[in-house]
C-alpha cells in the first residue's frame, strides 16, 4: 500500500483528496475554456469567486462540525439572515472588529439554545433546528422588512482586498488542522463515534455537545458577516439558499452523515465546488433548464462518487484486517489512522 | 458483478451531465446563428460597428448584450425576458448586437457570480433582473466601472450607476396617481362602495416592490376609506398557487370578507373564491386567466407590471450603446401600466397591438401568461416574441430618441423610493401618497 | 422478576401512549386551536375552518407518508417538489398539448414518479450515498426536467377532472372531496404502513438494517422500494396539486416540503429508528394546518407570524415529547409509597 | 474500617426498579465478587459508584467521607476506577488517546501524536501488553485486544476502589488479569469483581454478594458454597447447572449437512475444511480473532467467501448473501455475534422480531393477520423457552437472555437445518444459558446441524459432540468424545499444538 499507486488510490478514496481532486477538475475546465472566451483570466475574476465562496465555506464548515459530532444543523441559513440584517440595519456605521465579535457572539447565543433544547430539552436535533430556522427567518423580516442599509465599509474593503480570501482560507485550513488535534476536537469526533463510551469514561458529553453546537451557531455568524461583506448591505432573504448548500458543501467534501467521520478542510473544498459549478454551466453556455439539471447531475456525480469509492475502501479494509495474538507476541500491524 | 454496473451507474451520470452541458452550449449558439445570419457588413463612419458611440469591449465587429431572467418557470419572467430578446434580434438592432440570453437561480450568490461572469466574457451591456435592490449593487457597480452598461427592469437596484426600468412608481395611463398599490387599493375601494373588510396578499416578504406596493395600499386605505378593516394578510410570494393555498385558508378563518388585495398571482385568489362561490372584488395583475374572468363579468380591477419592461430595457440599453452614455439618457425610467376592469376590457386580435385591447382571445396564450404584452413604449412588441423570444420576421424595432427616454424619466419626488437617496436640489419628506419621497428643497 | 413485569406494564402504556394518546392528543389540539382561533377571528371555529383543515391536511398526508417512510430508516426525501413540479407537468402537458387521454397522462406522471423514486432508492441503498444530498440533487434534476417539458409553451392548465375532484369545487353529501378524501388517504396510509408486509420491512429495516440483512431481508429492494414509494407519494400530490391549484408550475411542491417533514417530526416520528406512527403524523399534519390558517388571520406582520409559527413547532415537539409519560411516572415512583 | 460504606442505593428508570435500598460494605485488601443474573442491578451499582448514574436516594462513603453522587470526576478524584462490561473505549480514536482520554497531554492546546503515543506506550509495557501498537485504532482492534485495553486503562490509575464488570467476557487469559488484581489488592485497593464466570470467583474472590432485582439477597464465602448454591440464590429458585445429556454418538452414515474444503475469507479464513452432519452439534473454540467469526459469518453469506467450496447436503453452493444461506438446501441460518447490532430489532416488539421469517407466510395480499403471528411467535417463544409475557415488549427492553432466546425463536422459525450459532451465551446469565443449552441440543435432537461457536470452553465440552480449534484462520485441531478437553483445546488454541506452528510459518 505503501507504493505511490497506493498513495494515489489513499488520496482518491479519501473524502477530502477526493473533493480536492473534483474542485481542480471543474477550475480548469472553468478557466481553460474562461481564457478561451472573449477577456482572459484575470486575477480580480478569481479573486471574486473566492469571496463570493467565504460565507459558504464558513457556514458548512459550522454544518460539518455539527455532523461530525453525530447530530444535525438547519439553523445556519436563519443565523446568517439575521445577522446580515442586524448589521445592516443597526451596526452599519459601528467599528468592525466589534461587529465580527459582537455577530459571532449572536450566532454562538442561537447555538447554545438550539444545544440546550437538543440536549436538556431531549429533543431530535433536525426538529429543534427546524423550527429555530422558522423562528429566525421570520426574525429577519422583522428587522429589516425591505432590502436596504449599509456595512461597515472597512468590512466589505477589507474581504475584498487583494489576498484576504486567500489568507482566510489558510487561516481556515490551519485552525481545522489545530482543532481536530485539540481536547474538544478528539471529543467531538469521539461523541459523534460513541456517545456512551466517552460518557462512560467520565467526560462531560452533554457539556462538549453544547460547545460544539455553540461554536458552529458562532461560525454562522461569521458567516453572516462575511456575506454582509460581499452583499454591503442587508436582505431578509438573502441567505435563503445555504439551508441546502451548506449540507451539499458537506457531503461534496466527503463527510459521512453518519457522525465520527469528516473533515472540514474536505467541506472548505466542497463548498468551493459548489460554487465552481455556476461557473463551469456559464462558460458552457447551459442556460435555461439544462442549468438546473446539469448542477444536479455534478452534485449527484460528486457524492455518489464518494460513497462508492468508501464503499470499495471498507470492503477492502475488511478484507485487509489483521491478525492479532492476545497473547503476548508479536505485535498487532494495520493501518494507522488518524481523525479524517 | 455487482461492482461493475455501479461503475456503469457512474459513467451514465458522468456522461449525461457532460452531455447536457454540450447540449446547453449548442442551444445557445444557434441563437448566435440566429442573428449573424442576418448580420451584414458593419460599416459606419467612427469605425465601431453600427456607427455606435463605443467599440465593442471584447473587439470584434458586435456588441455583445446580456439578457437574463429568474429560472423559475414563471410565466411572467419568460416573456419579460423574451420581450428583451426579440427586440435584440430585430433589425436593426439585429446587425450590431450578439445577444446571448442566461437564466440566474433565484439566490444572490448565484446572480452576483452570473454577473461577474457576463463582465469578465466581454458584456457590453447587461439587462436583467435584480433578485435584491441592494444586495447586487458591489457587483453591478463593479461592472459598471469595467464599462459595461447595466440596465434593471422591474424591480430596481439602488446602485446609481445602474439604470431602473421599472413601473413600480409610475403613473397608470390616463391617470394622475403614481403607484400601482394605491391605484388597485383604490379601484377595490370603489368597487366594494367605499366600505367592508378585505384581505390582503403580500408578494415575497422582505422586497422593496412589495412593500411599496403594501405602503402605498395602506395609503390609500387612510385616504379613501380609514373605516376599512384588513381581516387577514399572508405572503403570496407572487406565485399563483401560493396565493391560492393562503387565500383557501382565510376564507376559512373569515368567510365574510368582501375584497381581496390579491397583486401577482391573483388566478390563484379567484380560483379559491369559486371553489368557495364567493363572488367578490379581486385586485389582481395581468394573467390572461384574470382578463377572462374580467371579460365574463367578475368584478375586479387588473393592474400589473408590464413584462413589456423587459423589452424597454433592452431598448434602453442599446440606446446607451448608440448614444454614449453621457449623450444624457435619464437612469430612472417609470413605464406606465394599464388599469382594466370589466368595463374596460378589451379582445385583441392575435399577435397584433390594436390600440385599447388588453387580453387574448380564448386558448391562445395559458392562464399564468400575462395578457398585458403590449405598452406605449414598445409598439413592437408581438405575441410571437412574447412566446419564443424571437421575433416574427418583418419586425421592425423602434429606437428610442434620447428627447423620448428623458420624457419617461422618473419624477424626483418618488426617486427615493428606488434609489433610498433624492436628487440634489431635493430633500427627503413625505409623497401625498404616504410614502417616503423628495420634496423640492 | 418483579421487575420485568413492571417494565411490561410501562411498554404497554407507553406504546399506547404512541398508537392512541399521542394522535388523540394531536387531534384534540388541532380542533383546540380551531376553537381558540375565536380570539382571532369571530367566525372560527366554523364548519368550513374544519373542511379547509382536512383538505390542505389530505395534500400534506400524502406527501408525509412517502417523507414519513423515509425518515424512519434514517434519510430525507428533498426531492419531493421537483417530482411533485414534474408528475403535474408532465399530466398537465401531456393532456393540453398532446391530447392525450387523461388516464394515460395520469399513469405516465405517476410511473415518471415511481421511476425517479427507485434511482433515489438505487443511490441510496445499493451505493450507499448520503440521502439528503441524493434526493436534494435530484430533486434540482427533475426541476429543470419539468421546465424542460412546460418550456417555451403558454403555462399547461389541468385536466378538468382533476380540477373538480381537487380544487374543493367538487363536493360529495355537502362536503368538499379531498376533506372526505383525506379519510381514505388516512385509511390506506395506516393500512400499509401499520398493518402490510411491507410496512413492517420498513420498520425492520428502520430499526437495524444490519439485524434486517442476517435476518435474511432484501434489504436493497425494501430500501428502494420505500424510495419508489415516496416518489410515488409526491407524484401522487403532483396530480392532486395540478388539480388544485388549475395549471402546472415549478412552484407546486415548494410550499409542502418543510410542512411534510415538520409534520413527521411532530408526529413523533425518530429519524433512523423504528418508531414513528402514521396515525401521528397526519394529525400533526390537521394541527400544523389548523395553527397556520389561525395564525395567518392574527393582525401581526409577516415576520412575526413565522416567528410564532415556529415557536408553536417547538411547543408541539416539547408537549408530544415521547418520553414525557414516563417522565411524570418516574416522579410518581420514588415517593417513599 | 471499611474503605467503602454503601447504603440505601434507591434507583427507578420509570417504575421498574434497578436498585432497591441496596447496600454494601467492602473493607481495603478485599476482593468482592458480585454475583446475579442480569438486571439484578449490579451494573447499575456500578454506574452508580462511578459517577455515571445518579441513584434517587441513597449513600457512598469512601474512607468515611461522603462520595459526591453522579459526577465522575469526584468518583474518580475519590479513587474509584472501573472497567465496564460494555468497554467505555472510542472507535475512532487511538488505543493511546483512549488509554489517556481523561487527561489527554496537550501542546499549546494541541494533543501532540508523539507525546500521546509514547506516553502510552510505556504505560501498556508497565502492564505487560506488548501486543498493542498505541497508534492503531481501537476500532481495528479484536474485541479480547479492547477489553484488555480497557482493564489496563482501569488498573493504570492505581485506583484505591477498583470495579470489574465482567472483565473476562472476551479476555483468553485470565492469569494476566488476576496477576495484577491481586497486586491492587495487596497495595490494600479494595476491589469489586462483578462475573457471571463462578470458577473465576472461586479462584480470585474471598468473599461475594448476591444480587436480586436491585437487592442485596446475601453474602457468601466463594471457597465453601458450590455453584448450584450460589446460582440458585441468584435466581431465587434452586437448578443444577448441568448440561443436556449428549443423544447416542452420530451415527456415521448420517447426511453430512454442511461441508466446506478449503474455505477462505478474505485472508481472515485460510482454508478451512469441516463439516457438520445431521443431529450433531460441532463447536468451534479459539482465541478471539482467529477468523471464527469470518467462517460463521462467511458460511451465513454476511462476509464475502473469497475461495474454496461450501457443499449444502452435498450440492456445491455459492452464498452470496444471508438471504441466499436462508434458501441454500436445508438452510443456514446465523445467530450473530453482535446481538445488539445484528442480533435484535431493539425498538420493535419480541413478537415482531420473531415472526420476521414467518412474515410471507402470515399475510394475505400483503397484509399481515395479527392473530396467527402471535400465535405463531408465541410457539416459536415458547420452544426457545421464551416467557410470554415479554413477547408484547419491546425486546430493546429485555434482558440480553431473552433477547437471544427471541432471536434463536426467530431462527428455528426460519426452519433452517443448519445452525450458526456465534457464542450464543455471550454475556446472558446462568438460567438463561441453560436454556440456551437445551434449545440447541432439542433442534440437534430434531435433525438440524449446528455450527457453535463460544468464548467458554467448558461450554464446548460440555455441549459439543465435535469440536474444531481455530488458530490463526485455520482449523489447527479436532477433537471427539473424550478427547474433548478444557485442556486440550485451551493448548491449541494458543498456538502451542505443532500444527499452530505449521500455521505461523504459513503466515509469515
Amino acid at each position: 500500500m505503501n507504493t505511490k499507486f497506493g498513495r494515489i488510490r489513499q488520496i482518491v478514496t479519501d473524502g477530502t483528496g477526493r473533493a480536492v481532486i473534483f474542485w481542480l477538475i471543474l477550475m480548469t475546465i472553468w478557466l481553460s475554456l474562461q481564457s478561451t472566451q472573449g477577456m482572459g483570466v484575470d486575477a480580480r475574476l478569481i479573486q471574486s469567486y473566492l469571496v463570493l465562496a467565504l460565507p459558504l465555506i464558513v457556514a458548512s464548515i459550522g454544518v460539518t462540525l455539527v455532523i461530525i459530532m453525530g447530530q444535525f444543523d438547519l439553523s445556519a441559513a436563519g443565523v446568517i439572515a439575521v445577522v446580515n440584517v442586524t448589521i445592516a440595519s443597526t451596526l452599519g456605521s459601528w467599528n468592525p472588529l466589534l461587529v465580527v465579535v459582537l455577530m459571532m457572539a449572536l450566532g454562538g447565543f442561537i447555538g447554545l439554545v438550539n444545544g440546550l433544547f437538543v440536549i436538556l430539552g431531549k429533543l431530535p436535533a433536525i426538529a429543534v433546528t427546524l423550527a429555530t430556522l422558522i423562528i429566525l427567518q421570520g426574525l429577519a423580516i422583522v428587522i429589516l422588512p425591505q432590502p436596504s442599509g449599509k456595512v461597515p465599509p472597512f468590512l466589505v474593503d477589507g474581504v475584498r482586498a487583494p489576498f484576504v480570501a486567500v489568507g482566510i482560507i489558510v487561516v481556515i485550513i490551519i485552525a481545522w488542522m489545530l482543532f481536530k488535534r485539540s481536547r474538544s476536537g478528539l471529543y467531538m469526533f469521539a461523541i459523534g463515534a460513541d456517545p456512551e463510551a466517552l460518557h462512560l469514561s467520565g467526560l462531560p458529553v452533554k457539556k462538549i455537545q453544547l460547545k460544539i453546537f455553540v461554536i458552529a451557531g458562532a461560525l454562522y455568524g461569521l458567516a453572516g458577516v462575511l456575506m454582509s461583506a460581499s452583499l454591503t448591505s442587508g436582505d431578509a432573504n438573502a441567505a435563503d439558499s445555504f439551508l441546502l448548500t451548506t449540507f451539499a458543501a458537506t457531503a461534496i467534501g466527503g463527510t459521512a452523515f453518519v457522525g465520527g467521520r469528516g473533515s472540514a478542510v474536505g467541506t472548505l473544498f466542497g463548498a468551493l465546488t459548489l460554487l465552481a459549478i455556476p461557473k463551469v454551466l456559464f462558460v458552457f453556455g447551459v442556460s435555461d433548464w439544462t442549468q438546473k439539471v446539469a448542477f444536479g447531475l455534478l452534485v449527484l456525480l460528486a457524492v455518489v462518487a464518494g460513497a462508492f469509492s468508501s464503499l470499495r475502501k471498507n470492503r477492502e479494509s475488511m478484507l485487509l484486517a489483521p491478525y492479532s495474538t492476545p497473547t503476548e507476541g508479536e505485535p498487532i500491524t494495520a493501518t494507522k489512522g488518524g481523525n479524517a | 458483478m455487482k461492482r461493475n454496473w455501479k461503475v456503469a451507474a457512474l459513467a451514465v451520470i458522468a456522461a449525461s451531465s457532460l452531455a447536457l452541458s454540450a447540449c446547453g452550449g449548442s442551444s445557445d449558439t444557434a441563437d448566435a446563428g440566429a442573428d449573424s445570419s442576418a448580420a451584414t457588413e458593419a460599416g459606419a463612419d467612427n469605425g465601431n460597428p453600427c456607427g455606435w458611440a463605443d467599440a465593442p469591449r471584447a473587439g470584434g465587429d458586435k456588441y455583445v448584450v446580456y439578457m437574463s431572467s429568474l429560472n423559475i418557470g414563471n410565466a411572467w419572467q419568460e416573456e419579460a425576458v423574451n420581450l428583451g430578446s426579440a427586440e435584440a434580434l430585430m433589425p436593426p438592432y439585429s446587425d450590431c448586437v450578439e445577444l446571448r440570453t442566461e437564466r440566474t437561480e433565484p439566490d444572490p450568490a448565484s446572480q452576483i457570480s452570473q454577473i461577474q461572469s457576463m463582465t469578465a466574457a466581454g458584456a457590453d451591456a447587461i439587462v436583467t433582473f435584480a433578485l435584491s435592490p441592494t444586495a447586487i449593487n458591489a457587483t453591478f457597480k463593479e461592472a459598471c466601472d469595467a464599462g459595461v452598461t447595466v440596465v434593471i427592469y422591474d424591480a430596481t437596484v439602488t446602485e446609481p450607476c445602474a439604470y431602473n426600468v421599472s413601473y413600480i412608481t409610475a403613473k397608470p395611463v390616463g391617470s394622475d396617481i403614481p403607484f400601482m398599490g394605491y391605484n388597485a387599493m383604490a379601484a377595490l375601494i370603489d368597487m366594494m362602495g367605499g366600505a367592508g373588510d378585505i384581505f390582503v396578499a403580500h408578494g415575497v416578504a422582505g422586497t422593496s416592490v412589495d412593500n411599496v406596493h403594501y405602503l402605498s395600499a395602506l395609503a390609500a386605505i387612510d385616504q379613501l376609506a380609514p373605516d376599512m378593516n384588513i381581516l387577514t394578510e399572508w405572503d403570496g410570494n407572487w406565485d399563483s398557487a401560493q396565493q391560492q393555498k393562503e387565500t383557501t385558508k382565510a376564507l376559512a378563518s373569515n368567510p365574510n370578507v368582501v375584497g381581496i388585495f390579491c397583486g401577482y398571482g391573483e388566478s390563484g385568489c379567484v380560483k379559491a373564491l369559486k371553489a368557495a362561490n364567493k363572488e367578490i372584488p379581486v385586485t389582481g395583475e395581468t394573467s390572461q386567466y384574470f382578463r377572462e374572468q374580467l371579460l365574463a363579468g367578475w368584478p375586479g380591477v387588473s393592474i400589473g407590471s408590464p413584462p413589456a419592461q423587459g423589452g424597454i430595457a433592452m431598448k434602453l440599453a442599446l440606446g446607451v450603446l448608440e448614444y454614449g452614455p453621457d449623450a444624457g439618457i435619464p437612469h430612472d425610467i417609470e413605464v406606465p401600466f394599464k388599469v382594466v376592469t370589466k368595463d374596460t376590457v378589451m379582445v385583441c386580435e392575435e399577435d397584433t397591438y390594436t390600440e385599447g385591447c388588453n387580453v387574448f382571445p380564448a386558448g391562445v396564450v395559458g392562464d399564468e401568461n400575462t395578457a398585458d404584452i403590449f405598452n406605449p413604449l414598445l409598439p413592437e412588441a408581438s405575441l410571437t416574441s412574447a412566446k419564443t423570444g424571437v421575433p416574427p420576421a418583418g419586425l421592425v424595432a423602434v429606437p428610442f430618441t434620447v428627447d423620448e427616454m428623458k420624457s419617461f424619466e422618473q419624477d424626483p419626488s418618488r426617486r427615493y423610493i428606488t434609489r433610498e437617496a433624492c436628487p440634489e436640489g431635493w430633500t427627503q419628506g413625505k409623497l401625498p401618497e404616504g410614502l417616503d419621497g423628495c420634496v423640492q428643497s | 422478576m418483579s421487575d420485568q413485569s413492571v417494565i411490561e406494564a410501562q411498554q404497554r402504556r407507553s406504546s399506547r401512549m404512541q398508537t392512541i394518546y399521542r394522535p388523540l392528543i394531536l387531534a384534540a389540539l388541532a380542533l383546540f386551536v380551531l376553537v381558540a382561533g375565536r380570539l382571532v377571528s369571530e367566525s372560527l371555529p366554523s364548519w368550513i375552518a374544519v373542511q379547509t383543515v382536512l383538505s390542505l391536511g389530505m395534500f400534506l398526508a400524502v406527501i408525509a407518508f412517502g417523507q414519513g417512510l423515509v425518515m424512519l430508516t434514517g434519510g430525507l426525501d428533498l426531492s419531493v417538489p421537483g417530482v411533485i413540479a414534474l408528475s403535474a407537468s408532465t399530466v398537465a402537458v401531456w393532456v393540453s398539448f398532446m391530447d392525450g387521454s387523461l388516464f394515460v397522462g395520469v399513469l405516465l406522471a405517476l410511473g415518471v414518479s415511481l421511476l425517479f423514486g427507485i434511482v433515489n432508492g438505487v443511490l441510496v441503498s445499493v451505493l450507499k450515498a448520503p440521502a439528503f444530498i441524493v434526493t436534494l440533487a435530484m430533486g434540482a434534476v427533475l426541476e429543470g426536467f419539468s421546465l424542460f417539458i412546460t418550456y417555451g409553451r403558454k403555462s399547461p392548465e389541468s385536466p378538468e377532472l382533476l380540477v373538480t375532484l381537487f380544487s374543493g369545487s367538487g363536493k360529495l353529501f355537502g362536503i368538499g372531496i379531498p376533506a372526505l378524501l383525506f379519510f381514505v388517504v388516512g385509511i390506506i396510509g395506516f393500512i400499509i404502513q401499520a398493518r402490510s408486509r411491507f410496512g413492517r420491512n420498513v420498520y425492520l429495516l428502520g430499526s437495524s438494517l444490519e439485524a434486517s440483512r442476517i435476518a435474511g431481508q432484501p434489504v436493497n429492494f425494501i430500501q428502494i422500494s420505500i424510495y419508489a414509494v415516496s416518489g410515488f407519494g409526491s407524484g401522487l400530490a403532483g396530480l392532486m396539486l395540478v388539480g388544485f391549484s388549475g395549471n402546472a408550475q415549478l412552484s407546486l411542491g415548494t410550499e409542502w416540503l418543510m410542512p411534510s417533514i415538520a409534520a413527521v417530526l411532530v408526529g413523533g416520528t425518530i429519524i433512523g429508528s423504528g418508531r414513528g406512527f402514521w396515525q401521528s403524523t397526519i394529525t400533526a399534519g390537521l394541527m400544523l394546518t389548523a395553527i397556520t390558517i389561525v395564525i395567518q388571520s392574527t393582525g401581526v406582520s409577516s415576520g412575526w407570524k413565522s416567528v410564532l409559527y415556529g415557536v408553536v413547532v417547538l411547543v408541539a415537539l416539547l408537549s408530544t415529547r415521547s418520553d414525557i409519560g414516563r417522565r411524570r411516572r418516574k416522579k410518581i415512583s420514588q415517593d417513599p409509597l | 474500617m471499611n474503605v467503602l460504606e454503601v447504603s440505601g442505593l434507591e434507583k427507578y428508570y420509570g417504575d421498574s426498579v434497578a436498585l432497591d435500598n441496596a447496600g454494601i460494605s467492602v473493607g481495603a485488601g478485599e476482593i468482592r465478587a458480585i454475583v446475579g443474573e442480569n438486571g439484578a442491578g449490579k451494573s447499575t451499582m456500578v454506574k452508580v459508584l462511578s459517577g455515571i448514574v445518579t441513584p434517587d436516594s441513597g449513600e457512598v462513603k469512601i474512607d468515611g467521607s461522603v462520595l459526591e453522587l453522579g459526577v465522575p470526576k469526584a468518583s474518580r478524584s475519590a479513587g474509584v476506577f472501573t472497567a465496564f462490561q460494555e468497554l467505555s473505549l472510542i472507535p475512532n480514536l487511538s488505543v493511546a488517546e483512549n488509554l489517556l482520554i481523561a487527561e489527554l497531554p496537550t501542546r499549546a492546546g494541541v494533543v501532540s501524536r508523539r507525546a500521546v503515543q509514547g506516553k502510552a506506550a510505556k504505560i501498556l509495557r508497565e502492564w505487560g501488553v506488548r501486543d498493542l501498537d498505541p497508534g492503531l485504532m481501537v476500532g481495528q482492534l479484536p474485541l479480547s485486544a479492547k477489553q484488555r485495553l480497557e482493564l489496563v486503562r482501569t488498573l493504570s490509575q492505581n485506583p484505591k476502589i477498583l470495579i470489574l464488570d465482567e472483565p473476562t467476557a472476551a479476555l483468553p487469559d485470565t492469569d494476566w488479569l488476576f496477576r495484577h488484581v491481586r497486586a491492587a489488592r495487596d497495595n490494600g485497593a479494595c476491589v469489586l469483581y462483578i462475573s457471571h464466570k463462578l470458577a473465576e470467583i472461586g479462584q480470585l474472590c474471598e468473599s461475594g454478594t448476591i444480587m436480586r432485582n436491585g437487592k442485596i439477597v446475601g453474602d457468601f464465602s466463594p471457597t465453601n458454597f458450590s455453584h448450584d448454591e450460589i446460582i440458585s440464590a441468584m435466581i431465587g429458585r434452586s437448578i443444577s447447572m448441568a448440561f443436556p445429556p449428549r443423544v447416542a454418538p452420530i451415527p456415521a452414515d448420517a447426511p453430512v449437512l454442511l461441508k466446506t474444503t478449503d474455505l477462505t475469507v478474505g485472508n481472515r479464513v485460510r482454508g478451512v475444511t469441516l463439516q457438520v452432519r445431521e443431529g450433531e452439534i460441532v463447536g468451534v473454540a479459539g482465541l478471539e480473532g482467529q477468523g471464527q467469526r469470518e467462517l460463521f459469518y462467511g458460511l451465513a453469506g454476511a462476509s464475502p467467501v473469497t475461495g474454496g467450496i461450501i457443499e449444502v447436503a452435498g450440492t456445491a453452493t455459492k452464498i452470496s448473501n444471508p438471504r441466499k444461506a436462508l434458501k441454500a438446501g436445508p438452510g443456514i441460518a446465523l445467530v450473530p455475534e453482535e446481538r445488539k447490532r445484528e442480533g435484535i430489532f431493539a425498538d420493535l416488539t419480541s413478537v415482531t422480531n420473531i415472526s420476521v421469517p414467518a412474515l410471507k407466510k402470515l399475510s394475505v395480499a400483503g397484509i399481515i393477520r395479527r392473530g396467527p403471528e402471535r400465535k405463531l411467535a408465541m410457539e416459536a417463544g415458547r420452544d426457545a423457552h421464551m416467557p410470554e409475557e415479554y413477547l408484547g415488549r419491546d425486546v430493546g427492553r429485555l434482558s440480553g437472555g431473552n433477547q437471544q432466546k427471541s432471536v434463536l425463536a426467530r431462527t428455528n422459525l426460519t426452519g433452517a437445518k443448519i445452525l450458526l450459532m456465534f457464542d450464543p451465551t455471550r454475556g446472558i446469565d446462568p438460567s438463561a444459558k441453560l436454556e440456551v443449552y437445551s434449545t440447541l441440543r432439542t433442534s440437534a435432537a430434531n435433525g438440524a446441524a449446528v455450527l457453535f461457536y463460544s468464548t467458554e470452553i467448558p461450554e464446548l465440552v460440555g455441549l459439543c459432540d465435535r469440536v474444531i480449534v481455530m488458530y490463526q484462520g485455520v482449523a489447527v485441531a479436532e477433537f471427539e468424545g473424550e478427547q474433548i478437553t478444557e485442556d486440550a483445546i485451551m493448548q491449541t488454541a494458543v498456538g502451542n499444538a505443532s500444527s499452530a506452528t505449521a500455521a505461523q510459518g504459513e503466515k509469515a
